[in-house]
């Protein structure tokens, strides 16, 4: 199969997000494979299939999250040594360590380091299209470029405001609004796929009967009863619910998802509140 | 109809293996019956036949009806006992046995507890329905069992193998037990045993199975040395004194 | 620490559904441990992944796929295992082989499968009015299955061979319990979490199995046991702020090693009735022969 | 030393309840013992006292030193058998108490086979042995036991109750096995039994237990109507006829 | 299709991490299935999780706490239900107790968990060189515990009574092989996932059972079996891009199920000598009295 590609740079991405970017700085010269187009499977389960263990035996370049996100990936790696791989993890480009909330990609200013880190590894690897890559880059970059521009403006409008999510997968994107994230442990106990603590449950519903929240953030890919109960809680209480996904929904490039988001978010915190 | 138990022409087949075959006989109501044979004669699986738990060919009868499941006229104390749910107390054992078969949930109703206080009575097991069944002696267990049987006045009690592990003394109150209650009620009792002695005073007939074949016999046709002998196929002495019998295989000669 | 206990929704929802799931759990619960069917009640907690994610894949609701799958393991169960030897094999088994399409049916997810993964630790403090109602309704269908096999299955549980002969259908009995095992783990799992009903049934059942001899006193036992520990194991979520799951087992593994204390009924120790003893033995005459 | 077993002032407590004291007997090297005692007397934990598995006041001696657990001189049958592994062979069974306590693996051996061929040829069992234990009746998964007890050449054989559910003639047969094996190996035997009649005629002496006591008596002197009637509590009756014992308990008296 | 088996480094660890798991399960898996033990080898699986979650907690490598939990916990079980009867009951207990204690660890978590619990979900596909020698390692050292308890261990499995008085420590003997069980399942979930080890433990050996009258026999089948299931399925796995863990399992099952087959040795039908007939029944004489 190595006969009209053989030539394509080989790039396995752990997430789609990045394989989706890494499709698009590389353009023809290189052939991507994404690992989940559903970081949402059963962690416990996942099972990665022989086609896919191929693909990064074969990759030239591997992308994966890291900070515990993807952690089947350093086995999958070892498990296929290859002298002449270069693995990105994005979490290590952007400074972060364990503990640090893993959803990077909302992040608007860690896209733009991935985008470049790759891009150079692509240059590095193929310097006589370098010229290409680093078009490539330019347009990716100002392509991305209103995600973070969006971002900043809300920030000097919404900076301080408060708001309340069911897990964090908004929160980098919450960070770089400058808004006031409250029940962070609730989200992580959820994130986790355990029980997030009375107090907990009480604060969370406190701040939305009282108004302390202007927003509600849910996981729009997740309706399991407890989030489900909290959206009827903020809905009587009139603090309006923002649904967001933790994967990039098909058919949508980044910027396209990243800014219906951004304005859903916005529209929202715009609604006045209504009197109790 | 004063018969309990009548086979025509019943054959047995288990697991592609004759059990019984042509066996045609009649017990008459009312009658304590041994039920005698070496091991795999096929004692436990007559008296399974009769409870319509095996299939047969031919034609057995209880009280002129055809012997099928559940019949409430039947009372049985299986051979093979799974180890009972030792933390429950005996009365709870009883009478779970009381209308078991039946769908629905048992509710505590005094007319319940009047039956299981007449059967435990009958067989003189009161004191012992309190107390947990792994505090109880096998003699005790198996009093509670007999209980059981008597359960809903059955007219034919077929006890499989009940003297199993006990001593002389708690063998010889069981077969008064059983002979008691079948007098006082008059009803047919099938009782197996490979210890002829502690029943042979209690016996009116002698069932005895060996080679496929089954048969009734009064206590003196039977219980000879000649035809024990054979029954067993081992030497089987059996010696008259003072109006009584004593059976007793030879164990000088094997 | 305790004050506002029952001022909030969830807290009170918390209190609903644990009652609802500890009036189900004590009862099947018992029976199960009775029949030492403990495996299989933890293995049909499982099998109902299989059928959340199958039936998602389909496009149905997973609840569907979850109690139709649970149901069918439960069946294949009864129907495989009826004899004490080798039911674990065939639990065993079945375990594995409902886990396995789980898994095959993940590969082909395109969907978000939380639903089936939140499984293990459910969620006490999230319970809305709707599921509520559901966990009532599947409740009440439980217990009333129960009610109406529960001569019949308590039956063939003490004595296989005489209920047999008496004319239960042993396979039948055991298959229907299975079900409704089945039934209840599957309605109470997805709400409070695999972990949570397990507990709920077997710590109270065993409990109660040593302190009372009695049948309806140790039913009514397990069920009041598991509703004290999971209103007690809320309260104590509430108050230390750690998980109401991992209170609620506490308490179950402590009341069951409580009813071993000396004073308590039912100490393991077995106390056979001394026998009005025999006379005094004949003098041994003919020492060591020989 | 003559002496098999050698007891001083023995006294074992249980759950808080005396079950034997101050027993004090000895029992000749190479005596056929028949252990008699109602249920609940105290024969298995007289042999578990042997065995070492139950503590004890006084002193268990057998050849002459203490009795511990693990003993090779000494052969067991149990009374209470735990279910057989069922799908297993009869020679893998055998096989596995052959220096079962001792720790590593077993690889096959030359010597090990000869073993165990050699205790399966003693109690007629070779056939048998590559049989599947669910396969095979009670009284051939008896033999198998029995063969057992005969591994690694034991100068004491601890048998208890290997007559249950036995028929009669396979009573006899296993009497005389076991008699058998302990003529032409000089080896002791004790024997408990609730059916005294098949094990007369092989009797060397009686130990009987009842009511904390135990104590040895020949055949003559304790296989009487009087002692046996109050070693039970019950009436007994023994009949001597032609040179022959017989026991049984009186079933019309209650 | 199958093109290429051989020329992928992760097929070859593949291969060698099957086999090596293989291996192991199909003995240890022989003598669970012999003392009916498949729930605790199951619950074993579950327990790492507690171990992991707390190690990385405590800063230490949820290897190190995997394994020493699990063996904890095997400890736990063989030291509370060596008597058969209660003995789901004491795995159950101990289940739920490590489940709970498990969910109170990932309640002091700040970070995202997936990397303890990962842990529990090994794969296949993704072994390498490291920790194949990791599962080698583990594996010689949980054959060469079997072996140096296999006598007894064999011994108190079938007679119990009488191992004990040949001087066999049964607790002993039952909490070191649940230790074993525990070190096997733990060594091995992490690399080919808890489902995997289960399934390979129960299948192959129930299956051997019913193939084979003989104890030496039947562990060599039991672990031949588990060998080729795991290495069939990891050719159909490739040949089909299917997960390999759904086609072992499916392959132990119809392994089993095939055992049943009329044809092959052991059908469940028991097969009573003949034993020679005695002679003619005298004739009934007397008829029906009373
Ligand atoms: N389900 C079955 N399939 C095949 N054979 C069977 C089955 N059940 C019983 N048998 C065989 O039928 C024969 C009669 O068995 P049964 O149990 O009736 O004998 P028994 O006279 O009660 O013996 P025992 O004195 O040992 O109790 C035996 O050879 C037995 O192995
Ligand atoms: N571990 C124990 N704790 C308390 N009591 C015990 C224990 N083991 C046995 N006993 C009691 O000791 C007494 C003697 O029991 P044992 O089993 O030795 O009697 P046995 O003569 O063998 O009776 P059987 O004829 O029924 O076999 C019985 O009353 C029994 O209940
Ligand atoms: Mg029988
Ligand atoms: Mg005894
Ligand atoms: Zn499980």
């Amino acid at each position: 199969a190595r006969t009209t590609a053989s030539a394509a740079i080989g790039i396995v991405a752990a997430e789609n997000v990045y394989g989706d970017l890494a499709q698009r700085l590389g353009g023809q010269h290189v052939r991507v494979t994404s690992i989940l187009s559903n970081p949402d499977q059963d962690p416990h389960l996942f099972e990665v299939s022989p086609s896919i263990a191929r693909a990064l035996s074969g990759a030239d370049i591997v992308v994966a999250n890291g900070i515990g996100y993807d952690p089947w990936m350093q086995g999958l790696l070892a498990a296929s040594a290859s002298p002449d791989r270069s693995v990105l993890v994005v979490a290590a480009l952007a400074g972060r360590r364990d503990g640090d909330n893993p959803h990077l990609w909302y992040d608007p200013a860690v896209i733009p380091v991935y985008a470049r880190a790759l891009s150079a590894e692509l240059a590095r690897r193929d310097p006589a299209d370098a010229a290409f890559y680093a078009g490539r880059l330019r347009d990716t970059l100002s392509a991305i470029a209103p995600v973070a521009q969006r971002a900043a403006q809300m920030r000097a409008r919404y900076a301080g405001v408060p708001v309340t999510a069911t897990e964090p997968v908004f929160g980098e994107m919450a960070r770089a609004i400058g808004l006031a994230m409250r029940n962070e442990r609730f989200q992580r106990a959820v994130m986790n796929d355990t029980e997030p603590a009375a107090s907990d449950v009480a604060a969370m519903e406190t701040d939305l009967r009282r108004h302390r929240v202007r927003l509600l953030i849910t996981n729009s890919q997740a309706s399991d009863s407890a989030a489900q109960r909290l959206a009827e809680v903020a809905a009587r209480a009139g603090v309006p619910t923002v649904g967001v996904t933790e994967t990039e929904p098909s058919g949508r490039d980044y910027t396209a998802w990243m800014l219906g988001e951004l304005d859903a978010v916005a529209a929202a915190l715009d609604t006045k509140a209504p009197a109790l | 109809m004063s018969e309990a138990v009548r086979f025509d022409d019943v054959g047995i087949v288990q697991g592609g293996r004759t059990i019984l075959s042509q066996v045609a006989l009649r017990i008459a109501d009312g009658a304590f019956v041994g039920v005698l044979g070496g091991n795999g004669a096929g004692k436990t699986t007559l008296m399974r036949a009769i409870l319509g738990l095996v299939p047969v060919t031919g034609r057995i009868s209880l009280f002129g009806r055809p012997a099928t499941r559940g019949n409430p006229l039947v009372g049985y104390m299986p051979q093979r006992r799974a180890p009972l749910a030792a933390r429950l107390s005996g009365r709870t054992l009883v009478a779970a046995a009381l209308d078991g078969q039946r769908w629905g949930i048992a509710l505590p109703s005094a007319q319940a507890s009047r039956e299981v206080d007449r059967v435990l009575e009958q067989v003189g097991a009161q004191a012992l329905a309190a107390r947990k069944l792994d505090e109880l002696s096998g003699g005790e267990r198996q009093r509670l069992l007999l209980a059981q049987t008597l359960l809903g006045d059955p007219k034919l009690l077929l006890l499989d193998e009940p003297l199993i592990s006990l001593d002389p003394k708690r063998q010889a109150e069981m077969v008064a037990l059983v002979r008691d209650v079948q007098q006082a009620r008059g009803i047919a009792v099938l009782f197996s045993a490979h210890e002829l002695n502690p029943l042979l005073g209690a016996l009116d007939q002698v069932l005895y199975l060996g080679n496929g074949q089954a048969a009734l016999g009064s206590v003196d046709a039977v219980i000879t040395s000649e035809s024990l002998s054979r029954l067993y196929a081992a030497p089987i002495e059996v010696v008259r004194s003072n109006g009584r019998i004593f059976v007793m295989s030879d164990t000088r000669i094997a | 620490m305790l004050t506002g206990l029952f001022s909030y929704g969830f807290m009170i929802n918390a209190f609903l559904a644990a009652m609802a799931v500890a009036l189900v759990a004590g009862p099947v619960g018992y029976v199960l441990v009775l029949r030492q069917q403990s495996f299989a009640g933890h293995a049909l907690s499982h099998v109902g992944f299989t059928g959340a994610t199958g039936a998602v894949l389909l496009g149905l609701p997973p609840l569907w796929g979850l109690v139709a799958v649970t149901l069918l393991a439960g069946l294949a169960m009864g129907l495989l295992g009826e004899r004490v030897a080798g039911r674990d094999v065939a639990i065993g088994l079945v375990l594995a082989g409902a886990l396995g399409l789980g898994l095959l049916f993940l590969h082909f997810f395109t969907a978000y499968a939380a639903q089936a993964t939140a499984l293990l630790f459910g969620n006490v403090f999230g319970v809305d009015r709707a599921t509520l109602l559901t966990l009532a309704g599947l409740g009440a269908l439980t217990l009333a299955g129960l009610a109406a096999i529960a001569r019949p299955l308590l039956f063939a549980s003490l004595q296989p061979e005489l209920a047999e002969a008496r004319g239960v259908r042993l396979r039948l009995v055991s298959v229907l319990f299975l079900g409704l095992v089945a039934l209840a783990t599957a309605g109470c799992a997805q709400i409070v979490g695999v972990l949570l009903v397990f507990t709920l049934m077997v710590g109270p059942a065993a409990t109660a199995q040593r302190l009372s001899p009695r049948l309806g006193v140790g039913v009514a036992l397990s069920a009041g046991l598991a509703l004290s520990e999971a209103w007690g194991g809320i309260v104590c979520a509430y108050a230390t702020d750690w998980p109401a799951s991992f209170w609620i087992t506490t308490l179950s593994g402590a009341g069951y090693l409580l009813s071993f204390l000396p004073g308590l009924p039912g100490p393991r120790r077995e106390r056979p009735p001394r026998r009005p003893g025999p006379g005094p033995l004949p003098a041994p005459s003919g020492g060591s022969s020989s």
